[in-house]
């Protein structure tokens, strides 16, 4: 490895290693100067490990850092902050019992004779948050907001602590299109200033879109290096992957197959302060796509669905048979299942192992007197474990152990091993890898195929595009079109949506 | 309205109608002698609550307070009959033992990963044991140094007095506030009770800041243990058993959640108030059997707690989200 | 099943081995310590004497250990000792009988566990403060049974209970024993072990997966009234009489020190039963040890203090980590949340 | 009539208390007085909180059974400020004497001295080794108890303490220590008495004694304070041999000595002692038993 003086940070030899895992085996990785670099590789590669034996949030068993041509050692996060490294960690990582500006400034807090001086603390809080073109009450507790806005705070906050070197591990896995455009704008601005910036994604248009150079990690260690414009995406893919992925997405599918009868059917269905009473209709083998804007209450709409919330209007229908969904347990007895967006706080049971989190639906279903059997727990983990090619050293392990997207798919296989009637997904391919994305795309599809019916919300209108038979569009709480045949396009979406702002504004 | 500070409100405005409905039975409960003598009777309490409050703020708990203040007292007692140092300097040397008590459990609890339960639960038995070794007597102060400290007060209008003691305990509730929110450490303590790993991913000190939280709760109750010993003009290895249960429950009662990441220092003065009521009203009342005085301080409880569940239950229902 | 086996004494390995240096100590310190001998148709020593007097912590341990792993505490159970005592006290007084009178204070006990789980699971009260309701009001409830005074009895088969035997053991052990495995069985035999650990390690999400939250939680609060009421047939039976004032009193912490020394978190999710019991005949050892031991009470909380301590030390995952990976540092940081 | 007397309790943490309570609630209602009752669940802030109240209130006088020796000058200054007499019940405090009207107690140092003079006279020369029990650590009672017996024994050296730990005043722990102290004794046959600190710890320890196999009272003598029924029961059946009284009647002297001061401005003694009248089997126990049944214990 070159050390070459244009090297802002370079980490070399880097290892690490968990209990029973290699996380990262001797990697080389170099930063340049006013260069976004993206690091990329499958669930699990080590990219997370890696950038957090960068910060010192994990001490590393091997290699070197330096910072500017120094050896560095950060021993913790507080270390690598001061050093001028800006991080984004892979999950919101904020604190959501503090202010949005406490979020911001935390430990950095603007004082005067000694004591922090709020006021101005919050006024600059505003102003940083006025880049990102976001206008709220930055006095307000944290977990008032979304994940959206809550990604944004986490980049405008690792944004201002960057003085060298900005690290952002999937900052977009929870923004739109206008978001990513105004972050992107921001990552160029840094770069113009010299800094270096560190880029995990798993979009790969995004990766074309702002990186010079492209890493890839694979199974802990480093396939290499290279320049984006050399590196086409069939060759990107192939370097992730190690192997050539099949028709990544052109399974332009005929829609209106196989669309039975209607059988779930609510009408007037609502809840006063979360959504505005909408009607809709499922039919058997069908998948309806949701779209939104961030906080248009897409995910509002699925927790009234799957009985988290109470509906207060409106009434629920199966095949004709009224129902009512009032509680989760309700809703999972008449077949219904739920993946939820926020696998941290709704998802994961953390120190439970892989086997348990996903035979632990199933299981709460049948009943606490009528133990799946330990040989029925194993064999039902590990046949989701190879179906969705869940990348692990055994089931037993906790799953809070796992990469993200691993961790996704550990729920997602908790609610196939119910055979649900009715899954709703809410944002399944968030943090997914290309490979597990196309996976999951073509199970989506197979399912619906068995007669599944399924609610997919997802901010990937591409995606969307691809297996829905309709998608409904929300704003403000609001279902405001749904949009058939032809009319499923990115485009067509994006327009719905445009088009209701417009008679909103002139409202 | 920011809405964190519901609870605080909700506990503010059933301390307000509690003190109005005893009023109403017993005129007398709104003379400045019992307003006086709220303050000066839970000084001490008020004081150890305070540092309750940082600790379970930030995710933890201290059980060893109330054996804390009991040592405290002991060994005050013990120097000032043994020595011929000055009270002041006796108080410093008993502060910095305290702190430096409250420090270690705090190391212990990081750098151990230990639970601050179980920790403060040993240094419960410790400092009371301590306390037995100096001394299983009850030793009587009679410097007259203290017997000036103790006659210091501000004579209310209509014959309350506030005390010296009651003085501190307002004073240590002010700076509790500023701390908490006016200074870095104080939100780093709340940012520790909002989940230590993201605090530490955010740069937070978390070992320093752990022990700096058990060190200040150490140095209070040592305060407190001074208070209490100005309070008594003695020290006594029995003194204040289960003090830091009406501690937690004043914090708790005050709107600070026990999970940590969210309460206020001004919330746990209230608290201490509430409890200081139920006593008075039972004292005033008079009639109640010891059995009887346990249910219904009991039932007050649960009934404050139930009160503030019903306010913040029915100002949720006009906010937006939940 | 053997390499199971082989797992639970890995994961109870310190517990088991800081038993034996408690154990080590009380030879050194008193020679008869492990003298037992065979005498009025029961095992009698001091060793019988730890797991007999350990009976009401590891009792109330069991029930503990289930409402810790659901991330909660039960500060009530001294008291329900206390109710229960008085009432199974006052039933056999007023001359019921004792199936009868057992009845009846089970119940009691579960109805304890009732308010409690109410608490907890409906009203959505922090379990510290839900029972520190009852731990200061049940007291009074107790006393207001007895009215205040030592309610003495005279009924062998009530008193069977504390001091008789069964298989050549004390009553008491024979009962926490019992009580100690059927629940372990239900547990781990049923799902209902699992569905626990969920609720403790993240509420929500076990919600969000069908878990009926709080009928579970509900069911370990009555679990933890029941072993309570237990424990308060066996403190009332050992003595003749229900001490409404003194019966159970402090013993909710010993109870979650039996538990945590037992290697469970107070954070809850993981649990073991048997490590809990463990953890109790750990702290009655101790305290047997110091009484036999001589030395003046006054140095009783110190030497406690020191010893519980020094176990927990050891145990902490800190300690232990360091003892696995003797020279590799290990990564401070270990869970990516 | 008409007086309003405070009386602020310490607890009921034992029979005898909750009897003391009962008497002097009985005593109040006899002559007429208001009785405002407060306990204070054993913490001394309670109780000072609790005078401090009476004295809000302005009650005619007050009773307080102080849970401990010291710290009670403040307080009692603002009650005679208030020109409130206070009455001391069964226990003294260290603080001036002008504070207080007078101290209806017994000498709880001589009730440990009877209970010693007893078992030194009915040993005799023979070898004795003594077990005891003691009360709470570092409560006042336990301290003068044990002290009271020390000093009985002095200058006996066939009488000698083999051992000695806190019961906490409970029948469960009397009787876990004694087992521990029968196991380290070989078996019980080197005890050859027990002294408790009170009866309730006797209690438990009796069965203990039973349940090792042994006779209480014979095998072991057994001497206790306090009085309180069972301890009767016990001695009825040969199981214990004597006990020290504490009148739990500490009121009733009180009260006397309060009307007499309000009435005539007279002085009380500044100190009230009760009787600590030691009783044995000859004192045919069941009849005081069935005495004392009704008195709240
Ligand atoms: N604390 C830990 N203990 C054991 N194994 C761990 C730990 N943290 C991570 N791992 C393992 O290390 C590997 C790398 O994980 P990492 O989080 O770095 O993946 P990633 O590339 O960021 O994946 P993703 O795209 O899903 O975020 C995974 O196999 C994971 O299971
Ligand atoms: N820019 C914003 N300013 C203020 N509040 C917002 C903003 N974005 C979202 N929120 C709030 O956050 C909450 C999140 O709503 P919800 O999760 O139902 O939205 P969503 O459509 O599912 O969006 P997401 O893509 O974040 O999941 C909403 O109540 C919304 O009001
Ligand atoms: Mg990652
Ligand atoms: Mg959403």
């Amino acid at each position: 490895m070159v050390h070459n003086f244009e090297n802002i940070l370079a980490a070399s030899g880097i290892s690490k290693f968990f209990p029973g895992a290699v996380a990262l085996d001797k990697v080389d990785f170099t930063l340049r100067r006013g260069e976004v670099h993206a690091l990329l590789g499958e669930n699990g590669a080590g990219k997370s490990t890696l950038i957090k034996c960068i910060t010192g949030a994990y001490h590393r068993d091997g290699g070197s850092l330096t910072l500017d041509g120094q050896e560095i050692n950060p021993a913790n996060t507080l270390a690598a902050q001061k050093l001028g490294i800006g991080t984004v960690y892979q999950e919101v990582n904020l604190l959501s019992n503090l202010s949005v500006a406490e979020n911001l400034f935390l430990g950095r807090q603007p004082r005067r004779f000694g004591m922090t001086d709020i006021r101005a603390m919050n006024r600059k809080a505003r102003d940083l948050l006025a880049g990102y073109g976001i206008d709220i009450d930055v006095t307000a507790e944290l977990s008032r907001f979304s994940v959206a806005v809550q990604q944004v705070v986490a980049i405008a906050r690792a944004v201002d602590l960057s003085g060298k070197v900005l690290i952002l591990d999937e900052p977009t896995a929870s923004l739109d299109s206008h978001e990513v455009e105004l972050l992107f704008r921001i990552i160029e601005d840094l770069k113009k200033r010299g800094l270096g910036i560190v880029f995990i994604t798993h979009f790969l248009e995004q990766v074309y879109a702002i990186s010079d150079r492209i890493t890839v990690l694979r199974n802990g260690k480093l396939v290499g290096t290279r320049d984006a414009a050399d590196l086409p995406r069939q060759g990107l893919i192939a370097m992730m992957l190690g192997r050539e992925l099949a028709h990544v997405e052109e399974a332009a599918r005929e829609r209106s197959v196989a669309a039975g009868d209607v059988r779930y059917r609510f009408a007037g269905y609502g809840k006063r302060g979360k959504v505005k009473p909408f009607d809709l209709e499922v039919r058997a083998g069908e998948v309806v796509g949701v779209a939104g804007l961030l906080g248009s209450g897409r995910t509002e709409t699925a927790e009234l669905l799957f009985g988290i919330e109470h509906a207060d209007s409106g009434s629920a229908t199966i095949d004709g048979k009224a129902v009512t969904l009032s509680s989760p347990r309700a809703a999972i007895e008449k077949g219904f299942g739920f993946c939820p967006e926020d696998r941290k706080t709704d998802g994961i049971i953390g120190d439970l192992s892989i086997r348990e989190n996903i035979a632990l639906a199933l299981q709460a279903r049948r009943g606490w007197t009528r133990p799946l059997s330990r040989a029925e727990q194993n064999a039902l983990a590990d046949r989701y474990i190879k179906a969705l090619d869940i990348r692990t050293t055994d089931r037993e392990k906790p799953i809070r152990l796992l990469s993200g997207g691993n961790q996704q798919k550990a729920i997602l296989a908790r609610w196939l091993a119910t055979n649900p009637k009715f899954l709703i997904l809410d944002e399944p391919t968030r943090g997914i890898d290309v490979g597990a994305h196309a996976e999951i795309i073509r199970l989506i599809e197979k399912l619906c195929a068995d007669g599944m019916s399924l609610i997919v919300i997802s901010s990937e209108l591409e995606e969307l595009v691809a297996y829905s038979s309709r998608v409904i569009v929300l704003r403000d709480r609001q279902h405001i079109a749904e949009l058939t045949g032809e009319r499923i396009t990115a485009a067509g979406i994006v327009e719905a949506i445009a088009a209701a702002e417009h008679k909103m504004e002139e409202a | 309205m920011n809405s964190k500070y519901l609870p605080l409100l909700a506990t503010i405005v059933i301390f307000v109608l509690a003190y109005a409905g005893c009023t109403l039975q017993y005129p007398n409960i709104l003379s400045t002698r019992v307003i006086g003598n709220l303050l000066t009777d839970n000084a001490f309490l008020g004081i150890a609550a305070v540092g309750m409050t940082f600790v379970i703020i930030s995710g933890g708990i201290d059980l060893s307070i109330g054996s804390v203040i009991a040592f405290t007292g002991v060994f005050l007692a013990v120097i000032l009959q043994k020595t011929s140092i000055h009270p002041l300097l006796a108080f410093a040397l008993v502060l910095v033992i305290t702190t430096a008590f409250g420090a270690i459990m705090g190391a212990i609890i990081h750098y151990l990963e230990m639970p601050a339960f179980i920790v403060t639960l040993a240094g419960m038995f410790l400092a009371r044991g301590m306390a037995f070794v100096l001394s299983i007597d009850s030793i009587p102060i009679d410097h007259e140094y203290y017997a000036t400290l103790t006659s210091l007060y501000y004579r209310l209008p209509g014959g309350g007095r506030l005390t010296l003691i009651g003085g501190i305990m307002l004073l240590v509730f002010a700076a509790g506030v500023f701390i908490a929110h006016r200074t870095r450490f104080g939100t780093n303590v709340y940012a520790l009770g909002g989940g230590p790993q993201t605090a530490r991913l955010m740069g937070v000190p978390v070992g320093r800041t752990t022990i700096q939280i058990y060190a200040l709760s150490g140095f209070l109750a040592g305060l407190s243990g001074i208070v209490f010993s100005l309070y008594t003009s003695a020290g006594y290895s029995l003194a204040a058993v289960g003090v830091e249960l009406d501690a937690i429950a004043a914090v708790v009662i005050g709107g600070t959640l026990l999970t940590g990441g969210a309460g206020f220092v001004a919330g746990t003065l209230i608290g201490i108030l509430i409890q200081g009521l139920i006593q008075t009203y039972i004292t005033f009342d008079g009639t109640l059997s010891s059995w009887w005085t346990k249910i219904l301080i009991g039932l007050l409880l649960f009934a404050f707690i139930l009160m503030q569940k019903a306010i913040l239950f029915l100002s949720s229902l006009n906010k937006r989200y939940a | 099943m053997r390499s199971s086996l082989n797992a639970l004494a890995y994961r109870l390995a310190p517990q088991l081995i800081a038993l034996v240096v408690i154990l080590l100590l009380n030879f050194i310190t008193s020679p008869q310590f492990f003298n037992v001998v065979v005498q009025n148709g029961r095992l009698y020593g001091s060793l019988i004497d730890v797991l007999n007097r350990g009976a009401p912590v590891a009792l109330l341990a069991i029930g503990m250990t289930l409402v810790i792993a659901t991330k909660g505490i039960d500060l009530s159970v001294g008291a329900v000792i206390a109710i229960c005592g008085a009432v199974a006290a006052s039933s056999i007084v007023a001359g019921g009988s004792v199936s009868y009178t057992i009845f009846l204070t089970l119940a009691i006990g579960l109805a304890c566990g009732v308010w409690n789980g109410f608490l907890v699971a409906v009203l959505n009260i922090q379990p510290i403060i839900a029972t520190l309701v009852l731990m200061v009001a049940g007291r009074g409830i107790a006393q207001l049974i007895t009215e205040g005074a030592i309610l003495t009895f005279n009924n062998d088969g009530l008193t069977f209970f504390g001091s008789g035997s069964m298989a050549l053991l004390p009553m008491p052990v024979v009962i926490w024993l019992l009580v100690g495995l059927l629940v372990i069985l239900l547990v781990r035999r049923t799902a209902l072990g699992m569905l626990i650990e969920a609720v403790g390690i993240n509420r929500r999400a076990s919600t969000l997966s069908g878990i009926q939250t709080p009928v579970l939680l509900m069911a370990v609060y009555m679990l933890s009234g029941l072993c309570a009421s237990i424990a308060g047939i066996i403190v009332a039976a050992d003595i003749k009489g229900a001490d409404a004032n003194n019966a159970g009193l402090w013993l909710e912490l010993d109870a979650i020190l039996a538990v945590v020394v037992g290697g469970n978190s107070l954070l809850g999710g993981r649990f073991s039963i048997l490590g809990s019991l463990i953890g109790a005949m750990i702290i009655q050892a101790v305290n047997t040890g110091i009484l036999s031991s001589g030395f003046p009470p006054e140095f009783n909380l110190i030497i406690k203090a020191v010893i519980i301590i020094v176990i927990l030390v050891i145990q902490s995952p800190a300690v232990q980590s360091l003892a696995v990976f003797a020279s590799r540092r290990q990564g401070v940081m270990e869970q990516p949340k | 009539g008409g007086l309003t007397v405070g009386f602020s309790q310490i607890g009921s943490e034992s029979g005898w208390r909750a009897a003391e309570t009962t008497v002097t609630k009985e005593q109040a209602k006899k002559r007429g007085i208001d009785l405002k009752f407060a306990d204070a669940q054993q913490k001394q802030e309670n109780q000072i909180k609790a005078l401090r109240s009476f004295i809000a209130q302005g009650v005619d006088a007050i009773l307080i059974a102080p849970v401990v020796e010291t710290g009670w000058d403040d307080v009692l200054k603002e009650a005679k400020e208030a020109k409130i007499p206070v009455i001391l019940l069964d226990r003294t405090i260290k603080a001036p004497d002008d504070l207080y009207l007078t101290a209806v107690t017994s000498d709880l140092v001589h009730e440990g001295k009877v209970a010693g003079d007893f078992l030194v006279k009915t040993v005799g020369d023979k070898k004795c080794n003594v077990v005891e029990l003691q009360g709470t650590t570092g409560s006042s009672p336990a301290i003068a108890r044990k002290k009271g017996f020390e000093e009985a024994l002095a200058g006996h050296d066939n009488l000698k303490i083999v051992r000695s730990q806190t019961g906490d005043f409970t029948r469960t722990k009397g009787k876990e220590v004694m087992e521990s102290f029968l196991k380290a004794e070989n078996g019980g046959k080197d005890i050859c008495a027990l002294y408790a600190h009170n009866d309730d710890m006797a209690v438990g320890a009796i069965q203990a004694i039973k349940e090792a196999g042994l006779k209480p009272g014979k095998d072991i003598l057994v001497v206790s304070i306090d009085a309180v029924p069972d301890i009767f029961k016990a001695m009825s059946e040969g199981e214990s041999n004597a006990t020290v009284e504490l009148t739990p009647n500490m009121s009733g002297p009180a009260f006397d000595a309060l009307d007499a001061y309000l009435k005539d401005k007279k002085a009380p003694p500044k100190w009230i002692q009760t009787e600590s009248k030691l009783y044995t089997p000859a004192d045919d126990p069941m009849k005081v038993y069935e005495e004392k049944k009704g008195q709240g214990y």
